[in-house]
């Protein structure tokens, strides 16, 4: 799941200088952190029992088959030393090759990563919107029964298993009432209304996931702001609580706001498994499971290096969007 | 102002809430004592049976007594998740104050490894820990709290960063005082409040990770079951409406619900007091 | 003819989030002719926002008008609609808050705000409604009047917030308009500024007004009527002469005296042994230059001696670097360069090679005592704490010297079972206080202890931090905005000004002229509790100056752009001088003291 | 399974011109009818050969169309190498794109396919004649060459062929004429011709090393192939049955999840969905315009006592754990009827050798007890080791637990995960669960798993009786002989072997009505994973 987030983004608080400075070193750091993921997947991957050779071989496989073809990927040699290996591949750009399919995992990934890409992209686009109204709308009736019931909403939304919304979403739009395409494997899409029979059910159900997070996050950041001086001020010069919401709190409240929208929406690259399997979606996250399942290294550590970068790019992203927000910040 | 003081004072969703957890903690602790069936016994030849006198929670996708399955699921889904949950805010706050007090390069490294572990997705590590060590109740509260300590980690470092800088604490450091008392006595009591906020929603994560963990057919060991692998189990009964899986969904709402509702209401009455 | 303003029978009572009410304002009521001024006196509890508040219809959440009756302009206010409300703030009652800084949204523009309430009540178009705020801030002599309202509130001072803010309050013509302490957060040469500014616009506009302030001093220049309030209730009211030269309320009374405080404790020269001594110190923030010199220079070759048992005080406005003196001298701020030496010993200016002993003898009492206590610890465990700490002290032993400590700072014993958020600030600062005595220091850095203190309860700590003096036999290095404080409880005063010490000598010594004409600038701002101070004021302190061009180069005199007697060819060629008198008096100053001596005692400069 | 129509195929005179061939080919008639007899075609087998299925006779196959289906699995492990096959979404690909020597019929009898005659020596030494006029995709005719490189290919450890031990008995392969080509085994095996009809020995081009496209000679050409998201399938007009197939395209997508797959189905997404949960079969049967096809066959689970360490090693213990399975409650609650009791041995009630004469085991806690008392584990507790990679074998284990409760066994339930569980779990826990995939020939079942020196020898167990009865009936030509042997070796398995088979699993297909010719061949679900070149659409 997502995850919270409070104030200004831990970097702010360092931040000096200039913006593209800024950038420089922050894409530095993500570099650094690229690597230690990678030593971590590595690190827990290497407890996995077995390894490629006997999965693929599966029943088939006997000691003598399982050899040969542990010499044919070099799973033969020392897991530190692939690991360097890999990491050299990594330095020129070069994730290495699937075990199972053979082919570069670079591909097997370009072939996947629109299709996250635009899953996430579509789902930020409707939930977001959502999450903030019910964010802003709460925080300027907290306390109030509006606002307690949207909170229960939210929460109950997110309390459901996400393959128990999917199935009855299923369930309801594609078999009963036959609007919906129950697969969204994504093929050949042509038309808006395609796209649409395709996207549905797996965004509807990514958004009960990830709202409630933000709507909270969204209220506490908003009322955070409703409770300083400026925002009285506002009242006494005879704006209404919207105007004050919307046009005095809500500025001040991007930072925070922006912050964990884009955990969020990390959440939304790799952590969709089940939404990907329920609707055989082909993206990026069930690539890294099979991996897993196959003992598949090099695309296990290939997807992560995805992740992660997409992790660190949105929360770049949200750092930029608050200083970008934020005149004290931008005119220095 | 104590907790019990707090609880004592509560506004009404408060007061739900408390009651809602501890009709469940009472579940999670008797539950499989007032079980009618033993938890794997096949009772009953109607599969995905309705409500009934016999089993007022009807049968599951075996025939077996969904009451009696419940009040021993709850037990898992309640221990493991508030195990982990409170794991991972404890720990993430205790490093997040180690981070946050200590400062400089001790800071920079432990926040690269948080995020490292933020960017791997939760269900993946769970996918792998099982596969590496076989589910057990004490791997999976393990994993789960792994997953989500980063998270606590963040908000407590934002936390522990702005007390920091503090006026109370400064005079701590000019009374000499050393940076384990400065974390322990004059930073951390300051968290607890949103710390705990944000226990709610961690946990309410951890009880979907247990469910997810299902989905991928990890979780307890059978005949045992969470309340999400009952879900999930019985998740063929849907569309005849099964009480199999309506009423473990319907635990699970109820459970996450009544803990925040109980949490926000104590940790924002806390705030209002000391405001 | 009928007053603007009627209020009667007022009640305002607030919802504590243990449950209970509390009664803020009660049965108050008063009335403002048009045209006048009305000044609401009190200390921070008194009620006075409050009550000015509600003039707007607005009451902070969890308070509640209760009952009473409140006609502006002929409006039953209290009997408003939502609707009706909005309508009235800012278009008939429009408010300056206290503090700018915090009123202003610190994402927008100033412009946008200042013209807001001008859109929200359509009371002119945009364009008409910024060539009026751009007329407002020419009256308001703000700099720049046609660009500054481009410019964000992190970007223009406080003192010109302020004004910025009378100009958001008036765009809209309003009959009536109400002033929160406008000027409390400012600088006494910034306030005199400030409050030549509102007056003249007050003044010409005829506005009728609300003046909330605590400092009497003040209100005697801009208000016609007073109104006391003390607990929530109306203490006396009447003309500002009656009040401040005829008061006839007891509390009144203690008000007025508290506005002149009295030197405390006989000055005692600095024959004994020195204590602390500062040596050419240099100190600042930021990353170290080669030469191991901060990026940001806070302190510039500062020299200082504190005699046992004395206690030296320092002047300056903000940012001049008093508080970072305090801090290096506690090992919060490393020096750059210079030396520190306590009791005869070097003090190492970094903690963590301070002696456990050396942090005892040593106690810093901040200024904010609002922030300064934990707000998790009771007063009990924040006192026994340095007992246990320094000296092991735990059990009854410590538990009796917490009830003789704040029998020292002359608070309840029953206190100590309650947290900070349960005290008042005079009470909490009394509690900083104890904590700093409670390790038996030798020196104690007092950093603004009164400022955020109304003048009541301030003199009161004043009181007890001579008495402990006297008692105990301490030394203080005493921080603050306020001379007069200074002059009140120090033998010696220093004058810092931008990080140099311009000034310095003994309290009867900085009685009279010679001064630096920042120190004179100081002195002269500070409000005297006289009808008509502030047209008193001599010119050569209201003279506008011709900015100096270039920047300044290093150790040039840093008053420079703002000295009413720079000499051209000097004070902008070479460092000034340090010209020292008789009885430890210096003085960084080109002008010779005679002449300074002869501008300051009234004659043409 | 004489009740299962025959599949249309069977119309093609082609076929009928082929056992002529057979008849009076250049072989003598004793081989010729050895080698029907090899096929299972008795003189009653032949007569049925010519009997018209009733749907066939009822509409006539229509062409065009196209058809989504939904399998399991679909990952970046999926392949278009025959030899890699590894699942049944893998299979269904490949008989997709390529055509073997042999292929299988409703009675799991070998019909020859690209080779046009079939004939032996003793069952040793094989000679095929190639189909004239079979061609690759990519048009070049079909060679020699062809053959021999794709069955020896799987010798060589870089193909990681999953079939690499049952190649090993091919000693030789070489061309021996222009169109023919000749196995030499090491060890006769008369059931060389239903081994060549799995999909791991289908026929690919000379040298294919690359299988980012399929070159076969196929029902269809592969359009797109994109590994874990979909295959896409064209009709192949060159294709060497006339008039097949019927479908212009196929897309074979995989749906894990069950449940999803069955809404995909109901949704009018998919237009057939293989293994379908029995659970989930009311649901399809009940919902207008969709049917299930239930396919009997010799897929089981089977619970796995190693008898080469305690307490599988005391015979008791494993009769007493024989005793405890309760097949019926197995066939009724986890199967919803789905299902035969098994008794403990690995051959079909539908099996042409099955032997009917052995008593049904039941479920019996007094035995179990008395056995399990005389092992002398009573009251002991042991972990059982199950998996959703065997399939239904955690719901076994579950049921297993109970009733070893009611006979004071503790059996203590570990579920491991379904990755790795082949080669990380299965055969490596004292107690644990296996999954076995039909085997058309019973000397493979019994080679594979239960020879004391076969790899997959899961129960470890030891009996040389079985061995020789194993090779005598591999090498025996008569089938009445051939059947009392593979009799006696059901018996010795049903006593003795620590593997227990609580019931034969149905495959079931779900599919939309307007899907025509769906028939079983008890090899799998999707006929045997060949529905493609069968099923037509109704208009």
């Amino acid at each position: 799941m997502p995850e919270p987030a409070r104030g200004l983004p831990g970097a702010l608080g360092r931040f000096r200088g200039s913006l593209p400075a800024l950038v420089v070193q922050r894409v530095a750091v993500g570099l650094v952190t690229l690597v230690v993921v990678s030593a971590i997947i590595f690190a827990i991957t290497s407890l996995l029992p077995g390894d490629a050779a006997q999965a693929i071989l599966g029943q088939a496989a006997t000691p003598e088959a399982v050899a040969a073809l542990r010499a044919q990927y070099g799973l033969d040699q020392p897991g530190p030393l692939r690991y360097l290996h890999w990491l050299a591949g990594l330095a020129t750009g070069d994730l290495g090759r699937s075990y199972t399919a053979g082919v570069p995992v670079a591909d097997l990934i370009a072939g996947r990563l629109p299709k996250s890409l635009m899953l996430a992209a579509t789902t930020a686009a409707v939930s977001v919107p959502i999450a903030l109204t019910i964010g802003i709308v709460s925080a300027m009736m907290r306390g109030g029964p509006v606002d307690r019931a949207l909170n229960l909403i939210t929460l109950c939304m997110v309390a459901v298993p996400e393959f128990l919304v999917a199935t009855i979403a299923v369930l309801v739009f594609a078999v009963k009432l036959g609007w919906l395409s129950a697969l969204s494997n994504a093929m050949d899409i042509a038309t808006p209304t395609q796209f649409v029979r395709a996207y549905a059910m797996p965004v509807f159900t990514l958004c009960f996931v990830i709202i409630a997070q933000m709507a909270r996050m969204t209220r506490a950041a908003v009322i955070d702001q409703l409770s300083a001086s400026y925002v009285e001020m506002a009242l006494l010069k005879g704006a209404r609580p919207a105007r004050v919401a919307l046009r005095h709190a809500l500025p001040n409240a991007i930072g925070p706001i922006a912050n964990a929208v884009a955990l969020s929406v990390s959440y939304l690259l790799g952590g969709v498994v089940i939404v990907e399997a329920i609707f055989s979606y082909p993206g990026v996250a069930t690539l890294m499971v099979d991996a897993v399942t196959n003992r598949d290294m090099p695309i296990v550590q290939g997807c992560a290096m995805i992740f992660c970068a997409g992790y660190l790019l949105l929360v770049l992203a949200a750092d930029l969007i608050a200083i970008a927000a934020n005149p004290r910040l931008r005119h220095r | 102002m104590s907790a019990v003081a707090r609880l004592a004072t509560l506004p009404w969703p408060g007061r739900i809430g408390l009651a809602i957890v501890a009709f469940w903690l009472a579940m999670a602790a008797f539950g499989g004592f007032l079980a009618p069936h033993d938890v794997g016994a096949i009772v009953s030849q109607d599969v995905f049976g309705a409500f009934s006198a016999r089993h007022p929670l009807g049968t599951d996708y075996l025939g077996r007594d969904m009451l009696s399955r419940i009040l021993h699921g709850s037990r898992f889904t309640i221990g493991l998740a508030l195990a982990a949950a409170l794991a991972a805010s404890t720990c993430g706050t205790a490093i997040a104050l180690v981070a946050a007090t200590a400062g400089g390069w001790v800071d920079e490294a432990v926040s690269r490894v948080m995020d490292a572990f933020i960017s791997i997705p939760s269900k993946m590590l769970a996918l792998v820990m099982v596969a590496a060590f076989g589910s057990s109740p004490a791997l999976l509260i393990l994993t789960a709290a792994l997953s989500y300590t980063p998270g606590a980690f963040r908000i407590a470092r934002a936390l522990a960063v702005n007390v920091r800088t503090l006026d109370f604490v400064q005079a701590a450091r000019a009374r000499g005082e050393g940076l384990p008392y400065i974390a322990a006595v004059e930073i951390l009591p300051n968290m607890v409040n949103p710390m705990l906020a944000d226990f709610g929603l961690r946990f309410v994560f951890v009880v979907l990770l247990l469910s997810g963990m299902s989905f991928l057919g990890l979780g307890v060991q059978p005949p045992d079951a969470d309340l999400g692998s009952l879900v999930r189990e019985n998740i063929s009964g849907l569309f005849e409406g099964a009480p199999a899986v309506i009423v473990p969904a319907a635990a699970i709402a109820t459970l996450t619900v009544g803990v925040n509702m109980l949490i926000d209401s104590v940790s924002g009455r806390a705030r209002a007091v000391e405001a | 003819m009928d007053p603007l303003v009627r209020v009667e029978g007022l009640r305002i009572t607030a919802r504590k989030p243990t449950g209970e009410a509390a009664v803020l304002v009660d049965d108050v009521g008063f009335e403002i002719p048009k045209g006048e001024v009305l000044a609401l006196i009190g200390e921070s509890g008194s009620g006075k926002t409050t009550v000015a508040l509600s003039l707007l219809g607005y009451a902070r959440p969890g308070c509640r008008i209760e009952s009473g009756r409140i006609v502006v302009d002929g409006i039953d206010v209290l009997s408003l609609d939502d609707e009706g409300r909005y309508g009235l703030r800012g278009r008939k009652v429009a408010y300056i808050a206290q503090s700018a800084a915090a009123a202003f949204n610190p994402m927008k523009p100033l412009m946008d705000q200042v013209i807001e309430a001008a859109l929200i009540h359509g009371t002119a178009t945009r364009a008409a409604a910024e060539a009026k705020a751009v007329a407002l801030f020419a009256d308001l002599a703000l700099p720049d009047p046609g660009g500054i309202g481009r410019r964000y509130p992190h970007q223009v001072s406080g003192g010109q917030l302020q004004r910025l803010m009378a100009a958001m309050a008036l765009i809209t013509d309003p009959g009536l308009v109400v002033l929160d302490e406008p000027t409390t957060a400012l600088d006494v040469t910034t306030q005199i500024e400030v409050l030549r500014a509102f007056r003249a616009v007050v003044r010409d506009r005829g506005a009728t007004a609300v003046y909330v302030s605590h400092d009497l001093a003040v209100v005697a220049q801009m208000a016609d009527r007073i109104v006391v309030l003390n607990g929530g209730r109306a203490r006396e009211s009447g003309t500002v002469d009656q009040v401040i030269n005829h008061p006839r309320d007891e509390y009144t009374r203690r008000l007025v005296a508290a506005a002149a405080p009295q030197p405390r404790g006989e000055p005692r020269g600095a024959v004994e042994t020195p204590l602390l001594e500062v040596r050419a110190l240099v100190a600042g923030y930021g990353r170290l230059d080669r030469d191991g010199l901060p990026a940001a220079r806070v302190l510039e070759d500062i020299d200082l001696t504190i005699a046992r048992g004395a206690a030296v005080g320092v002047i300056g406005e903000s940012g001049c670097g008093k508080t970072t003196l305090a801090r290096v001298i506690a090992g919060l701020v490393p020096a750059a360069r210079g030396d520190v030496r306590f009791d005869g010993q070097p003090l190492p200016t970094d903690l963590r090679h301070r002696s456990r002993e050396q942090f005892r003898r040593i106690q810093i009492v901040f200024q904010n005592a609002d922030t300064v206590l934990n707000p998790a610890h009771s007063i009990e465990r924040i006192l026994a704490r340095p007992l246990a700490f320094y000296r092991g002290l735990r059990g009854e032993a410590a538990r009796a010297r917490i009830a003789q400590l704040l029998d020292l700072v002359k608070l309840p014993a029953s206190v100590a079972s309650r947290r900070p958020s349960e005290l008042s600030g005079g009470q909490k600062q009394r509690v900083n206080l104890a904590r700093a005595l409670a390790a038996d220091p030798d020196l104690i850095l007092c950093d603004e202890v009164t400022s955020a203190l109304d003048t009541v309860v301030g003199a009161a700590i004043l009181d007890l931090l001579a008495d402990l003096r006297r008692e105990l036999g301490v030394s203080y290095l005493f921080i603050s905005h306020d001379i007069s404080t200074v002059r009140a409880v120090c033998d010696e005063v220093v004058v810092l000004y931008a990080g140099r010490k311009v000034d310095a000598g003994d309290r009867a010594a900085m009685g009279h002229p010679p001064f630096h004409p920042y120190a004179d600038l100081l002195i002269a701002s500070v409000p005297a509790l006289r009808i008509g101070w502030l047209d008193a004021l001599p010119r050569r302190l209201a003279a506008s100056l011709p900015p100096v061009g270039e920047a300044l180069d290093e150790g040039l005199c840093p008053f420079l752009p703002r000295c009413a007697v720079r000499r051209a060819g000097r004070c902008d060629t070479t460092p000034a001088p340090k010209q020292v008198l008789p009885g430890g008096r210096e003085i960084l100053c080109h002008v010779s003291l005679d002449e300074l001596a002869r501008i300051q005692s009234g004659g043409a400069a | 399974m004489d009740d299962t129509p025959m599949p249309p195929l069977r119309l093609d005179d082609l076929d009928r011109r082929r056992i002529d061939a057979a008849l009076r080919g250049g072989t003598s008639r004793r081989d010729a009818l050895r080698l029907l007899a090899a096929m299972g075609l008795g003189a009653t087998a032949g007569a049925s050969l010519l009997a018209l299925p009733s749907d066939a006779r009822a509409q006539a196959p229509r062409k065009g169309g196209r058809v989504r289906a939904a399998g399991i699995s679909m990952s970046a492990a999926d392949t278009l190498d025959p030899a890699k096959g590894s699942h049944s979404t893998d299979y269904t690909r490949h008989y997709l794109f390529y055509s073997g020597l042999t292929q299988l019929d409703g009675t799991l009898t070998p019909q020859p396919a690209l080779a046009e005659e079939i004939r032996h020596e003793k069952a040793q030494v094989w000679t095929f004649t190639l189909r004239k006029g079979a061609r690759f995709h990519d048009g070049s005719p079909l060679t020699p060459a062809d053959v021999v490189y794709s069955l020896t290919r799987h010798r060589n450890p870089a193909t990681a062929s999953k079939v690499k031990t049952v190649a090993e008995q091919f000693a030789e392969v070489k061309a021996s004429g222009p169109n023919q080509v000749q196995v030499r085994l090491a060890t006769p095996n008369a059931d060389l011709p239903v081994i060549l009809a799995a999909s791991h020995f289908l026929i690919v081009k000379d040298g294919a090393a690359d299988f980012a496209t399929a070159n076969g000679t196929g029902p269809f050409t592969c359009k797109e192939f994109k590994p874990g998201v979909r295959t896409l399938a064209a009709r192949f007009e060159g294709y060497w049955k006339p008039g097949r197939p019927y479908l212009d395209e196929v897309e074979l997508i995989g749906i894990p999840d069950e449940p999803a797959r069955v809404n995909a189905l109901l949704a009018g997404d998919v237009q057939i969905a293989i293994a379908i949960n029995a659970r989930s079969t009311s649901r399809v049967k009940s919902s207008p315009g969709f049917a299930i096809l239930e396919t009997k066959s010799g897929l089981y689970t089977d619970l796995i006592l190693r008898q080469d360490q305690a307490p599988g090693k005391n015979p008791d213990f494993v009769l007493a754990m024989k005793h405890l399975i309760d097949r019926e409650q197995v066939k009724s609650a986890i199967f919803r009827g789905f299902a035969v009791a098994a008794n403990d041995q690995p051959l079909p009630p539908t099996h042409r050798y099955f032997n009917a004469s052995l008593p049904q085991r039941a479920f019996n806690l007094d035995k179990a007890k008395f056995h399990l008392q005389k092992s002398g584990f009573a009251g002991q507790k042991f972990p059982i080791v199950a998996s959703a990679a065997a399939e239904g074998s955690i719901d076994m284990a579950v049921l297993l637990q109970q009733s070893a409760a009611k006979i004071g066994l503790t059996l203590q339930v570990n579920r491991v995960p379904g990755d790795g569980y082949w080669s990380n779990h299965w055969m490596k826990h004292p107690l644990g669960f296996g999954n076995v995939n039909p085997r058309p020939s019973a000397d493979l079942l019994f080679t594979q798993f239960f020879k004391s020196d076969a790899p997959w020898n899961v129960s470890g167990w030891k009996n040389d009786q079985f061995d020789q009865l194993l090779l005598a009936a591999r090498a025996e030509a008569d089938e009445a002989k051939r059947k009392a042997l593979y009799g006696d070796m059901q018996v010795i398995v049903h006593e003795k072997c620590g593997v227990g088979i609580p019931v034969f699993m149905s495959y079931v297909d779900g599919f939309t009505a307007k899907l025509k010719g769906l028939t079983s061949i008890p090899a799998g679900g999707f006929m045997g994973y060949m529905f493609a070149e069968h099923v037509w659409l109704d208009a």
